[in-house]
């Protein structure tokens, strides 16, 4: 049987593994079809809120030496009324709305800003290391993440992934609270607390001091979060964190993610990244004689 | 080791240069950035206040590259108001640049969308016959057109300048001249930059009469480097496709003239 | 004033503020002169445990495509006994003794057994990412690194360093726990967890599968912690983590660090590096006209 | 991309040569280790049970190389078990190589020691004259003695064996053979590889002659790139500053020929 880039991520169903991650290129339905266009499984939107945020000024994204970035542009997004409105007309992309928010409210208000449009699933956003109120702050406090996961499972049908990072609190237990909430599938790291500083100028880089991490240095780290969520928990997961190449979207598959997510790659390779991930994973499972990703998922665990 | 273009270098302002009230040159030394592709740009940090997408201004000394900046809300008057001596951070060049055709050319710019038709002037053949419009609002605002004489000296040439005001030059906006200058000539190359209706007018002038024209757009910038998404136009994304697009392209864009987005990602009217 | 390279860490006088971090050639008396002889300020040994440990079996190190290293050596040492007797006659070298322990007797223990030996200071592993009941499993309980670091400081004058990383309890708790136990300073961070699978094989690489990330991926995590301690506590901080220039050590110094240790770098640029890096601190004080290291720390924070 | 020899390449085993009960050699294709320097090493990892650091050892096929692995704990029998068709992982090429001299040249080597000593013969030059000693416990576990012979064709050369208990070859210590040849012969360079002890006294015979001689050292190597220590003898790293070391320099060295360290990194005597 030859081989086919279908995945299955609990009850969404992708044509493609590797999605668009949030905050990439995510504010516009046009850029959105190009990009599925060129090979992405479904796109991420930036993460939304209730009102406009015009997020932090400039300078908010930094480029590693190391490699990777820091950004901290502060979850500026359009907030959702208007996105829901720009992509009511959509039909064809797999749309994964994030949502940012403070209190379950927030996230149910926006939920129905959404009922007339086309929606994959909601991812939460509850990892964001650089905004105040919302994101990490939210996902660090249990009680919180418990009533959001369960006010926004009784809001919609449609599937509910709750995307997770390191905060100040083990994000092991985060998973398992959202899990024990209702929640559909995991989304595993958001971009790691950093910060860059000027030596010539004496001061940190990004107006906003500190930001995340994203890209090549935090793959073994994403990596090992995957691993160890599909090691305690039966839950599908979707693979985030300094993935550019084929076979770091297999390590993943391997580690037991059911697809991928992919940002920072489109700053180094712009977006012919999906198209060359895609073939890589084709010839990968001809070689290996499979003809689902689903064969893949968790390998590396039975060793 | 090479410089990563994506690297923050930090530069050290030589000199100032007031080009009008509102708008000031600040050179310093980079041989990167001396040697820009035209239509290329720069993030520009200002420790401590913002980072702004600018254009690189040529410079007569070799070696030299140089900010021309209109200062406008926090962040230009930020740039505006850098002294001699003081240092600010530069990242690029980014984006593509212009297709330079040989031959009749014209060349259009507005305020600081002057600063790439000037790099541009550098890379024309002493056979090229060029026109540049320079559009301005009133006298006060007219600036580079010493320098454009100056770098056409071997060409034959005009430099037309308009005021909408009338207070210098020709009265009336620049796209008018336009109108009238692509009836009477069937240029190889249309050139323009500065602000969104003069390219759409220029576009739409040229494009029509089947004229080889090009813009270089200006839309809010993050990243630079094709990543936050914020300067999308349509489903380009100014910074990685562009900032240089063909009229043949941009005709079929359905926000270009029409809509930006403002720094939440709105959607706003022109 | 010519500049100078000194710097002290709260009790601890340093000549020059660049060492060689725990666990990086770091069980020969002869390998440390060489590298004091240089140009480190100080060496820490690996972390020493009451008994020998082997450690894990290889592959215990992986270098990774994105740059850095993920390593499971396991703690292998040879045990506090045989490496003071091998130490003892050291006069010349500051040698800063890295312990990791269970128990608060375990560091007691310990100690006794250096009390012939000139020791700089102590460095209380609390983080080590991939040993069972050590290192970070210390680190992360809160009521233990108070009573190791209470009865560390009852049973020895030396100074005494807890050294910190991300674990699953927020590091600057650990800190917070420690400076109130009586600490003398902190170093920031250790290697983060992380993993590597190979595709091929479709195994994770590292014998123990999770190992510690190192070297220029964690350098912007690194400076982030050193940046978050220094401007929430009054404590000396030596900060480490993916340092490999002279510009790295500058932005710790500006972050809030009164020295650095450095590792990774060693694997990529060999111990050259220690002069590289004095050379180009040397050269930047000259320029800033400083003439102490003390001058430039915490100066990020004024901004 | 040109390949990091950090990063670990994974090849097949393409034929397993058994050259003594306890001995073979694993052939795989990979150009860059084809081409390694004679003393030069790979960690080899051998999936699911082991890494261990293993002398490159040539292949009369061009593109290919081996390994030749002697049984031993669990980590080289691993090794030594590995079929046609199985996967093994490999990085380096790591350490310095041999600095050949021309002339009068001595190689001696011990079991799995011959290894960098064939690839030595391969760069030899048409002229110089080679005695190769090859010492063994028994007849049994003589190897590589016809492949030594034929590499060496077109030279003038001897080929000794010695065994310890004289089955084959000549009775004794092969340390015994070089002291009488480095007695009788004024060689060029010495050249050695194999148990510790008889590096030790090849060394020792050859320096105390003022002949230039060199070993090439074994210790337990974790990293294999100057990180973990594990591989100091004395101040030296093994991996990084060898592993071939001069006799003038070995004989400075406190802890070569008598003590090594274990797992544990706990010195103990040879
Ligand atoms: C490729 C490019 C080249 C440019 N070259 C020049 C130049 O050579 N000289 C010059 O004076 N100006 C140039 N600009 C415009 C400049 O970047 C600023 O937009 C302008 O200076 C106003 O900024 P402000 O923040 O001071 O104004 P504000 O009052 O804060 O903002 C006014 C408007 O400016 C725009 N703007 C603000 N910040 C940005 C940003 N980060 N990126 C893009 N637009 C922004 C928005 O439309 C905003 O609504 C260029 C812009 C781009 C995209
Ligand atoms: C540079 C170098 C090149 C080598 N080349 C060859 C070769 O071509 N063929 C060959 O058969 N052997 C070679 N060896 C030796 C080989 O790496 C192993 O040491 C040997 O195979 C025994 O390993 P074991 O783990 O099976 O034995 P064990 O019984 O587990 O260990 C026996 C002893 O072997 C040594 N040892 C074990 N693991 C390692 C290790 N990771 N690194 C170094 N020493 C270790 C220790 O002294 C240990 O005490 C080489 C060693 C080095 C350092
Ligand atoms: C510029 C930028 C903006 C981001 N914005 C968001 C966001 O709004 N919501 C979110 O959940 N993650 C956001 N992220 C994190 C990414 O979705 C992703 O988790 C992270 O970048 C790691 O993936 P990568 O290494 O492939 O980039 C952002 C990342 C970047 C670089
Ligand atoms: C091979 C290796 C072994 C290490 N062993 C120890 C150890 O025994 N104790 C410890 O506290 N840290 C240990 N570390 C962590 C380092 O001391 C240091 O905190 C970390 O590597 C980050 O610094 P770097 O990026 O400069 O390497 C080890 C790191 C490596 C790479
Ligand atoms: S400015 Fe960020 S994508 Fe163009
Ligand atoms: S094997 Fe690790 S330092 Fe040599």
């Amino acid at each position: 049987m030859e081989p086919n880039l279908a995945t299955s991520i609990g009850p969404i169903q992708l044509d493609r593994p590797v999605m668009l991650a949030s905050g990439i290129l995510g504010i516009s339905l046009d850029v959105f079809s190009r990009l599925y266009r060129s090979g992405a499984g479904a796109v991420v939107t930036k993460s939304l809120s209730t009102e406009p945020w015009e997020g932090y000024p400039n300078p908010t994204i930094f480029s590693v030496k190391g490699g990777g970035w820091i950004n901290a542009v502060g979850l500026s997004n359009p907030g959702a009324e208007n996105f829901a409105k720009m992509i009511e007309p959509n039909q064809d992309v797999p749309i994964i709305v994030s949502l940012v928010g403070s209190i379950p409210e927030d996230f149910e208000k926006m939920i129905k800003q959404f009922e007339n449009c086309k929606v994959t699933a909601y991812e939460l956003n509850l990892s964001c290391p650089h905004v105040a109120k919302v994101g990490l702050e939210v996902g660090d406090d249990p009680e919180l993440v418990k009533k959001i996961v369960t006010t926004v499972k009784n809001s919609t049908n449609v599937p509910v992934i709750a995307k997770v990072g390191l905060g100040t609190t083990h994000y092991l237990n985060t998973v398992g609270t959202a899990i024990e909430s209702g929640i559909d599938a995991i989304t595993a790291i958001n971009t790691v607390r950093s910060m860059a500083i000027d030596v010539e100028t004496q001061r940190p880089i990004l107006s906003n001091k500190f930001g995340g991490l994203s890209g090549t240095p935090i793959k073994p780290i994403a990596l090992r979060c995957v691993y160890e969520i599909s090691s305690k928990y039966d839950i599908p997961i979707i693979g985030c964190g300094g993935i550019s190449t084929w076979e770091d979207a297999v390590e993943f598959f391997l580690a037991g993610a059911s697809s991928v997510q992919l940002g920072s790659a489109i700053g180094d390779n712009w977006i012919d990244v999906f198209n060359e991930i895609n073939t890589g994973i084709l010839q990968y499972m001809e070689k290996k004689n499979y003809s689902k990703i689903e064969e893949m998922i968790g390998l590396a665990k039975k060793s | 080791m090479q410089r990563n273009h994506n690297h923050t270098t930090i530069v050290t302002v030589e000199k100032v240069i007031d080009e009008t009230p509102t708008v000031r040159t600040l050179v310093f030394s980079d041989e990167v950035m001396s040697n820009v592709l035209p239509g290329q740009f720069a993030m520009v940090w200002i420790p401590g206040i913002n980072e702004l997408p600018m254009s690189v201004m040529i410079s007569d000394e070799s070696g030299k590259a140089a900010f021309t900046v209109r200062k406008h809300g926090a962040a230009s008057t930020g740039l505006f108001n850098v002294k001699v001596g003081e240092q600010i951070g530069i990242r690029g060049p980014y984006g593509n640049s212009f297709d330079l055709k040989e031959g009749k050319l014209l060349l259009v710019g507005g305020g600081t969308g002057l600063v790439p038709m000037m790099r541009l002037l550098t890379h024309v053949k002493p056979t090229d016959d060029i026109t540049v419009l320079i559009g301005a609002k009133s006298k006060d605002e007219v600036f580079f057109e010493d320098l454009a004489n100056r770098l056409l000296e071997n060409n034959p040439h005009k430099v037309i300048v308009s005021t909408d005001d009338g207070s210098y030059g020709e009265k009336g906006f620049v796209t008018d001249l336009v109108e009238k200058h692509v009836d009477q000539i069937k240029f190889d190359g249309v050139y323009v930059c500065g602000p969104e209706i003069m390219m759409y007018k220029t576009v739409q002038s040229a494009h029509s009469r089947g004229i080889f024209v090009q813009a270089s757009l200006e839309r809010m910038m993050k990243c630079g480097v094709g990543i936050c998404g914020s300067c999308c136009v349509g489903e380009d994304l100014v910074c990685k496709d562009g900032t240089v697009f063909d009229g043949q392209h941009l005709s079929q864009n359905k926000e270009f003239g029409k809509f930006h987005r403002n720094k939440a990602g709105i959607l706003e009217n022109y």
